[in-house]
């Protein structure tokens, strides 16, 4: 991190603020925690969000903003999060190519004729600005309103004698699994959520195995008692396969005294 | 039996707001009374709740009785948690669909100039303070979002309309710039507030 | 502020009985009521109830608001009718659980991306489709979640294994082929099933 210190070193404005006291300058022996810039851009909600925060700063008018100023600042925060190889959003990006688009545009010397026709680069920019502003006070005004179970709670009295058995709603099997299916698809998306895919009948078994343990007086259960002789193969397949993924799951203890002996179950749960 | 009382007995027993026609709906047929008389009751209720903690609101979806704000101080000692706080993107988004809408995911993200998360989107349809009313015959037909009664009921509003103005725009005119080098001058283009004003709302 | 309102207000948000040693907890140290000035207070709410239609009274874990039994012929019928539907967050956790369980709340949360309200977790176990298992022997304990017999009953099903596979779910068109944007309104989160359970939420 040591050689990006000097590409830092240009900011003008205030750097960081610390108690208040905004900092112009990084002394050459800081150290920068690795994340407090991150947790100072996470402040911002997004690149207008930046703008704002710059503008409003330095007490400048949204509508006469010195864009040479701004963007120069802009890109340089800009840089500063890149040198600290921090990951930002592409959002920061587009902006900084949209403000050193304004800056080469109003730089770029017109011809006569050309101005009646065309607006001030920064138009579009300010209207943005604006926008935005005014819902983030939005959101501040909404966020001050009085609200349930912060400023108001419900006043409420209970009613004891009958309480009316409430007819329960009717659920189709097909509305469960259309739900199921779109966590899935979403699941998919974000593919860090593995779901995993064993058959149902191993997760069947490995909820009756636990029920099974949870209900007997004996400390352990043996392995045949999860499965009977009319379940041929199969159950005795489905069920070994149940105990293992139970023990890889940390639900259950499974103990053999010696090699080719009876196998034991333990719950670990309570 | 007094229909002043049965009315302020089903408003404590109902865990949310009640409509006047709710409120009807308790009366057999034989002696419903109409909705003046409902009315007068809830008028004399609400005026015997002056001195009391509590108050008797009317929110979109019907009257509620609720502890005054002014000992929520107290009130929330009862439990540990504290009241959530919701975070700037949820409020900002929530803000947008409440004053713009019906408004979609890619309308939101343009006014905030960064992406909207699914999981604000959906902490807000699972909170019911917002809904999908539709989708917009555009590209991808997104999802339209509308606030909900329940959001209103929430914020004690009966209307959206009772929300706080929004600020309004200023005038882009943009000032003659003094950089003389530059020479924009006092021809440098104006652009008058283009942006659309805003929409009337209903209430869903 | 009257130490009499204090109480009638924590009294009235409670939702359920509260003690006088909560009652006191109500206020900060400095200015916490004895016993008796709080019992004495309740004495005044408990005589202001005389011609109201609710009543001040002591159960075995303290004291809470009740509606008089007299008014319980109208106020029921506030529950007389309709079922309200289930929502969306309701229906995904029940899959999570019968699809991976045994499961935690934890786990169901991880797959969704979002909090479960206790609500969801609590009318699935009042109806008797889930039901705690034990509890995982990691940092919190988290209850273990499997689903019942009732709910196979409910479903016509034998086994769990009658379901459709995991693998096979996601090819299978479950989807009526016509209005599915009409559906998708009405998946909509219906009413009622988070409201009370807000504190729950964390934040996004």
């Amino acid at each position: 991190m040591d050689n990006t210190i000097d590409n830092v070193l240009p900011i003008q404005q205030s750097l960081a603020l610390v108690e208040g006291k905004p900092y112009k300058d990084l002394p050459d022996d800081l150290y920068i925690p690795p994340d407090a810039l991150e947790v100072f851009l996470e402040t911002f909600e997004g690149p207008l969000d930046l703008l704002l925060y710059l503008i409003k700063h330095q007490n400048l008018d949204i509508l006469d903003i010195p864009v040479l100023k701004i963007t120069q600042q802009y890109i340089e925060y800009i840089e500063l999060m890149q040198n600290l190889r921090m990951e930002l959003a592409a959002e920061y990006l587009v902006m900084a190519a949209m403000l050193a688009e304004i800056k080469s545009k109003m730089l770029l010397p017109k011809k006569v004729d050309e101005l009646d026709d065309e607006e001030d680069p920064r138009a579009e920019l300010i209207r943005r600005l604006q926008e935005y502003e005014r819902f983030k006070r939005a959101a501040d005004d909404i966020d001050a309103m009085p609200r349930l179970y912060r400023d108001n709670y419900l006043a409420t009295a209970d009613l004891i004698v009958c309480k009316i058995n409430k007819p329960v709603p009717d659920v189709e099997l097909n509305a469960i699994l259309l739900a199921f299916q779109d966590v899935l698809r979403r699941a998919e998306k974000f593919s860090h959520h593995q779901i995993q895919r064993e058959p149902l009948s191993v997760r069947e078994r490995m909820s009756t195995i636990l029920l099974v343990l949870g209900d007997s007086a004996q400390e352990f259960l043996g392995f045949h008692s999860f499965f009977t002789v009319e379940e041929g193969k199969g159950g005795a397949v489905v069920t070994f396969l149940a105990i293992l993924e139970l023990s890889k799951e940390g639900l259950i203890d499974i103990i053999q005294g010696e090699p080719m002996s009876d196998v034991w179950l333990k719950p670990i749960i309570d | 039996m007094e229909l002043k009382q049965i009315i302020e007995a089903s408003l404590f027993a109902a865990n949310e707001p009640l409509s006047i026609v709710e409120l009807q709906g308790v009366f057999l047929l034989e002696d419903r009374p109409d909705k003046h008389a409902v009315h007068d009751a809830i008028k004399q209720l609400q005026e015997e709740c002056l001195l009391r903690s509590i108050e008797l609101i009317e929110v979109a979806s019907g009257y509620r009785f609720q502890v005054k704000s002014t000992y929520s101080p107290w009130v929330a000692r009862l439990w540990e948690e504290k009241p959530v706080k919701y975070g700037r993107a949820l409020l900002e988004t929530l803000a947008i669909i409440a004053y713009q809408q019906p408004a979609t995911r890619g309308e939101v993200e343009e006014i905030r100039g960064v992406a909207v998360s699914t999981n604000i989107i959906r902490t807000l349809q699972e909170r019911e303070w917002v809904r999908v009313i539709g989708h917009k015959e555009v590209p991808g037909r997104p999802a339209l979002y509308v606030t909900t009664k329940e959001f209103l009921d929430y914020f004690n509003l009966q209307t959206l309309a009772e929300l706080p103005p929004l600020a309004s725009l200023l005038d882009i005119d943009l000032q003659p710039r003094t950089n003389v080098q530059l020479n924009l001058g006092d021809d440098a283009p104006t652009k008058k507030d283009t942006i659309q004003n805003e929409k009337k709302y209903s209430s869903t």
